[in-house]
């Protein structure tokens, strides 16, 4: 047994030599118009060498190793602590959710302009990971092209605003509307396809939306984007130092008060928090109500709930309409933060990040889910020398979390109902 | 009530349902028996819907209704459970007899998340109906579990509580007692009995407990290779010879 | 007569493009063949195989040594042991520990893996694409005149001759030999097989194995014949090989064969014939049709619903 | 040759056997009877090794094996035919013994073919054609031949009658009588129970996890309970 042990162990570790030696020591580097092999810094090699080393450990020692993991039950014993009684914990929440909002609105008149704009975005993430939960973590449907239906929502209100002059207000529900159509349009056909092809398909209808974008030039302006996209404004009233439009007030002239591009960054970032509220109360709703336990009961066991008499496509449609629709809002709102968009930022990368996002909240958990969305937006920001490694954590995140906890960080809990007596 | 004329499936070269036929009245527990692999789910997967046979007619109440899709079949009425209990294993025992409830409560989605007078009331009724036959199977205590987390046992009542809220005329049971021991099969007997004469719900019933089958059948039918055998009352069917032969072998 | 040729023409080109997806679609397709499972990170495996083909071909050119057999004789061989030693490993951390969860569970550790992938070789190599050395090139020209010849190049024969070697060595091994042998029987009932004492275990490695070496000749083929590589490269090309497996009937390796040709052709017609930008819509279409109205793909065996 | 001490089996939450002792010697055929669900061929799959046992000993040949993994257990001389008979479909016939013979080399391979072809002519005729094509006697010869060229000690056959038409289970049933007579240790698992006691020496009731009867073959024919444990008391 040891030796068979000993034996794979080295298998393995030079198995590991083998992938990362030559991609990581040696790096192709162009000099003028020549390309030559140039072997990487010290500490790289020093790297593998480790790598290799412990991948031989571990193998050598993995009965213990394996033994030793399997007694980290920390996150366990916090996901399955008894539900406090109903009415202390709907007072609990309630202090703690009014809290937060109140600190949520607060917060932005104290901290610089970049911290705010970074927090939209991080709010922009939580709408996106919370449709997408509906579709994947309580419907079951792996979504892989669910940036499309984000373009789809920045698109509208570019378009709408460039060659009709529409409003963010007006662009926000026709944006989402549309997403949502979107949804249903391209759902009906592919939706009772299996998982995994599912997943293929949707990844592939994210493509063309992008390529059509990025080739449709006389329309979208191709790889160019569209640039110029209007701020929202509050009833009627514009935050730019001048008035864009005939007949509107500007905000600060309104109130008298000096002109400040602050002002701006904040408002936005008060409706991208009102609308991430309106997202997750709605959705709280929904998964409470027949059709998301509905959702539920479809990703648990389709062919008992066929049996009892749900339609399968019927569900699953409703599930992904009502992603995309988040999606759409999400969207509008990023179009009016960035002033300019272009297909650049709706590869399939962004849906993978949003897809890791959800995965690692915790499939179905909205709370993991909005965690799970400022972590991910925040950390790389935080540690700046490390954010070019981001996507390769997410990527490795998503194998562990896979094969270790494929309920996520903090997987859903379930609400308890309670039940007359007797009935 | 109704009645499976001639009914036939066939997978590729293999015929695993031949030419079976049965009815079932109101108010009648009917047993499908057989030997291993003689095609019992199969002809319950025809009757639910989940495959469209190849031959022959289901008809209920005069209509024809081979070949519907499982969903719309369910929604008349007719309810099955599975061999291999199929519950909604993360979601709580109250849920999953929610789920199954769908058709009684308002849907609308705006009157939902509004919570409107009318939403209330039939979500407050759905929630009783569940309570009562929580009840009723012995499950109250464990309403709020996940239902993956019950017992065996637990779990084959919750199926059929869960089919039962749906308030159906007709329930098709796939083994119901599979991987029970004696004295959960014997509350099982109960229950199945109490559903037809309480409920006024007809039974088919696919088992291979014959002390079970024997006790609260009022009609048996056997099925070997796909044929039917034999019809008839479980007397007849206990010294049937053809049945006997078909159980033990060729002497 | 040169609408003739023209056509000849885009014939050619889709041919030599379909047959490197035919030989990165046969990784797709055997490995859902033995396990079900999309392996979503294959296209990687042969990004890092046209990788470890350019860093072999520039280290030996550093070293003097150009004679063009050995080259692309050693770069072919380091190619295939990186690449193939990926694909054992990418199994064993991501596949192995996963397998028999719920479907979407393995689905999302492989794309876990493909973004881990990207990334690593982003991180290592740099996002900018790489020029590959036109070893092979040249060629010649057929029939026409001064407006349109038909032109064939040496890479594009060599290309075919590859493809034709590997796949016919394939078709033989799986066929004849006996691990070829066991691979059809695992793949038809993995529990009987290790009924017979067969570790099947090591069977679906050999898979894998198998499938990330032919996609690193792949690698090393399309490097030459596109003249760059970079870290996204592998997730297109990745995309069109699962198509072109679906195209003929995933896990059937002559399916995986003729959907790579078919979609081959298909994008070179549209690139001829309509506009290049297009090309990629047309094979995602092409997948999403073939899904709706023909989920069992040309050659593909259907699925029976078990309840 | 094979010992199993009170072992108990569950497939996730059921258990399916509730303790069950069976001893099976060098020689002989043993069957083991019962009805539908009682939980015979999980008995058999234990001994395989999928799923394990979880309490209880697995002996071949005095080696505990409960704890061994399948592919392990199949190399130390069992062989198994199973229920549904379970040929490779795609691989012609010639492939499918092939597979039982895996760990051979080539002449041991060749004198096994030569040997099935002895037993079962039709299989030479049928020599290429695809198993998934074959009738279902066809199908259980080519069962039997897979599982004979492994050379096994012991043999496990899952209900080899069922499905069959008469005519042919008495020609499987020949053959089985046959296999002891070259040596091989035969238990075997049948719902045909008077062909399979006929044939036994030894048999096991089993009814609902549990060994209810257990005696001569000849004896369990007699014995009106053993019709009683099938319909029902």
């Amino acid at each position: 047994m040891v030796a068979q042990n000993f034996r794979h162990a080295l298998f393995c570790a030079l198995i590991t030599l083998i992938i990362a030696w030559p991609i990581m020591g040696l790096k192709l580097t162009a000099v003028g118009t020549e390309i030559t092999v140039v072997g990487a810094s010290a500490f790289t090699w020093i790297a593998v060498a480790l790598a290799a080393v412990i991948v031989f450990l571990f193998q050598l020692f993995r009965d213990k190793v394996m033994v030793g993991l399997g007694a980290v039950t920390i996150l366990d014993r916090l996901a399955d602590r008894e539900p406090l009684p109903d009415e202390k914990r709907l007072r609990l929440e309630n202090i703690g959710l009014v809290l937060l909002i109140a600190v949520a609105l607060i917060w932005p008149f104290f901290v610089s302009r970049g911290a705010v704009d970074l927090a939209t975005l991080v709010l922009i993430y939580i709408m996106l990971a919370l449709g997408l939960n509906v579709v994947v973590g309580l419907a079951g449907l792996l979504d892989l092209g669910y940036v499309a239906f984000y373009a789809v929502g920045a698109y509208t209100f570019a378009l709408l605003s460039n060659y009709w002059g529409a409003s963010f207000w007006m662009a926000l529900p026709i944006g989402a509307l549309l997403a949502a159509l979107f949804g249903l349009v391209l759902g009906f056909p592919v939706l009772r396809l299996r998982g995994d092809y599912l997943a293929i398909v949707t990844l592939g209808f994210g493509e063309i939306i992008r390529i059509l974008l990025n080739n449709w030039t006389s329309v979208t302006g191709g790889p160019n984007g569209i640039g110029g996209i209007p701020d929202p404004t509050l009833f009627g009233m514009e935050f730019g130092r001048r008035v864009k439009e005939e007949g509107n007030t500007s905000f600060h002239e309104t109130f008298g008060i000096a002109y400040s591009s602050e002002h701006k960054v904040i408002f936005l970032y008060l409706i991208a928090l009102v609308l991430a509220i309106f997202t997750a109360f709605v959705i709280r709703r929904l998964m409470r109500m027949p059709v998301g336990r509905s959702w539920e009961a479809l990703r648990e066991d389709e062919i008992a709930a066929r049996s009892l008499g749900l339609s399968r496509t019927g569900v699953k449609l409703s599930a992904f309409t009502i992603g995309a629709f988040f999606a759409g809002f999400a969207g509008t709102v990023f179009a009016s933060k960035q002033g300019f968009i272009s297909p650049e930022s709706f590869v399939f990368l962004e849906s993978a990040i949003i897809l890791a996002i959800v995965v690692l909240g915790g499939m179905g958990s909205q709370l993991g889910v909005i965690l799970a969305a400022i972590a991910v937006t925040i950390l790389p920001e935080l540690a700046r020398e490390f954010s070019e490694y981001r996507m390769l954590i997410f990527g490795a995140a998503m194998v562990l979390m896979m094969v270790w906890r494929p309920q996520g960080l903090l997987p859903m809990r379930r609400r308890h109902i309670k039940l007359k007596a007797g009935g | 009530m109704l009645e499976v004329q001639n009914l036939s499936m066939r997978f590729g070269g293999l015929l695993a349902v031949d030419q079976v036929s049965l009815d079932v009245r109101e108010h009648e527990i009917v047993s499908i028996i057989g030997p291993n692999g003689a095609g019992k789910t199969t002809v319950f997967n025809c009757m639910s819907g989940f495959y469209r046979p190849t031959g022959g007619k289901i008809l209920l109440d005069g209509k024809e209704i081979q070949g519907k899709p499982d969903y719309r079949i369910s929604r008349l009425g007719l309810v099955r459970t599975f061999q291999h209990v199929r519950l909604f294993n993360r979601m709580t025992v109250v849920e999953n007899l929610m789920v199954a409830q769908h058709r009684h409560l308002n849907t609308n989605l705006l009157s939902g998340l509004v919570a409107t007078p009318n939403y209330r009331a039939r979500e407050q009724k759905a929630l009783d109906r569940a309570s009562y036959w929580l009840e009723r199977v012995g499950l109250q205590e464990l309403a709020n579990r996940d239902a993956g987390n019950l017992a065996y046992g637990q779990q084959r009542r919750l199926e059929i509580a869960r089919c039962m809220v749906t308030e159906p005329r007709l329930l098709m049971l796939d083994e119901p007692a599979a991987g029970l021991n004696p004295a959960e099969t014997r509350e099982l007997n109960q229950l199945i009995i109490s559903l037809k004469e309480d409920y006024n719900v007809s039974v088919v019933l696919i088992e291979h407990d014959m002390s079970l089958v024997m006790d609260i059948s009022d009609r048996i039918n056997v099925i070997s290779q796909g044929r039917p055998l034999a019809t008839g009352t479980p007397e007849e069917v206990r010294n049937n010879d053809e049945v006997i032969k078909a159980y033990l072998g060729e002497a | 007569m040169q609408d003739l040729l023209y056509f000849c023409q885009q014939l050619i080109n889709g041919l030599t493009i379909g047959s490197t997806y035919a030989l990165i679609a046969i990784g797709y397709t055997m490995v859902y063949g033995i396990i079900g499972m999309i392996n979503f990170a294959h296209g990687e495996i042969y990004m890092i195989g046209a990788y470890t083909a350019l860093i072999a071909i520039t280290g030996l050119a550093t070293l003097g040594i150009a004679w063009l057999p050995l080259v692309l004789l050693v770069a072919l061989i380091c190619a295939v042991i990186v690449s193939s030693s990926m694909g054992w490993a990418v199994e064993r951390v991501a596949y192995r520990p996963v397998r028999g969860r719920h479907r979407l569970i393995p689905l999302i550790s492989a794309i876990g893996m493909s973004i881990f992938l990207q990334n690593y070789v982003h991180l290592s190599q740099g996002s900018r694409n790489i020029g590959f050395p036109a070893l092979i090139d040249g060629g010649f020209q057929l029939g026409g005149d001064e407006s349109f010849q038909l032109s064939i190049s040496w890479i594009q024969i060599t290309i075919f001759v590859t493809t034709f070697i590997c796949m016919s060595a394939l078709s033989v091994f799986i066929s004849r030999s006996r691990i070829g042998r066991a691979c059809r029987a695992v793949s038809q009932d993995l529990g009987m097989a290790n009924l017979l004492g067969i570790d099947t275990n090591r069977i679906i490695s050999a898979t894998f194995v198998i499938g990330a070496a032919l996609a690193a000749v792949a690698g090393l083929l399309l490097g030459m014949y596109y003249g760059s590589v970079d870290p996204l490269f592998g997730f297109i090309a990745g995309l069109k090989a699962f198509t072109a497996a679906v195209l003929g009937g995933i896990g059937s390796i002559p399916g995986a064969m003729l959907g790579g040709l078919i979609l081959g052709i298909a994008e070179a017609m549209t690139s001829g014939y309509l506009s290049g930008e297009y090309k990629d819509v047309i094979s995602f279409s092409l997948l999403i049709l073939i899904l709706l109205f023909k989920p069992t793909g040309l050659l593909g065996k259907p699925e029976v619903e078990k309840i | 040759m094979l010992l199993l001490e009170d072992v108990h089996t569950h497939y996730g939450k059921i258990e399916a056997l509730h303790g069950v002792s069976v001893e099976v010697n060098q020689g002989e055929i043993v069957s083991l009877i019962g009805a539908n669900g009682a939980g015979k061929t999980t008995l058999l799959m234990t001994v395989c090794g999928t799923p394990q046992a979880s309490a209880g000993r697995v002996l071949l040949e005095d080696r505990d094996i409960t704890r061994l993994p399948t592919s392990e257990i199949m190399r130390s001389g069992i062989a198994i035919v199973p229920e549904g008979r379970r040929v490779f479909p795609g691989l012609t016939v010639e492939e499918n013994l092939y597979m039982g013979g895996f760990f051979n080399n080539r002449t041991q391979n060749e004198q096994g073919i030569r040997h099935v072809y002895d037993l079962f002519p039709r299989l030479k005729e049928r020599e290429h054609q695809r198993a998934g094509t074959m009738s279902g006697g066809e199908q259980q010869m080519l069962a039997i031949g897979r599982a004979l060229m492994s050379k096994p000690r012991l043999m496990i056959l899952d209900e080899p009658s069922l499905g069959l038409a008469p005519l042919v289970i008495k020609q499987i049933f020949e053959i089985i009588a046959q296999l002891r007579d070259e040596g091989i240790t035969v238990f075997l698992v049948e719902q045909n129970a008077h062909q399979a006691l006929q044939l036994a020496d030894r048999g096991y009731v089993l009814e609902t996890g549990r060994i209810r009867l257990q005696d001569t073959g000849a004896n369990l024919l007699a014995n009106p309970d053993v019709q009683a444990a099938y319909l029902g008391g």
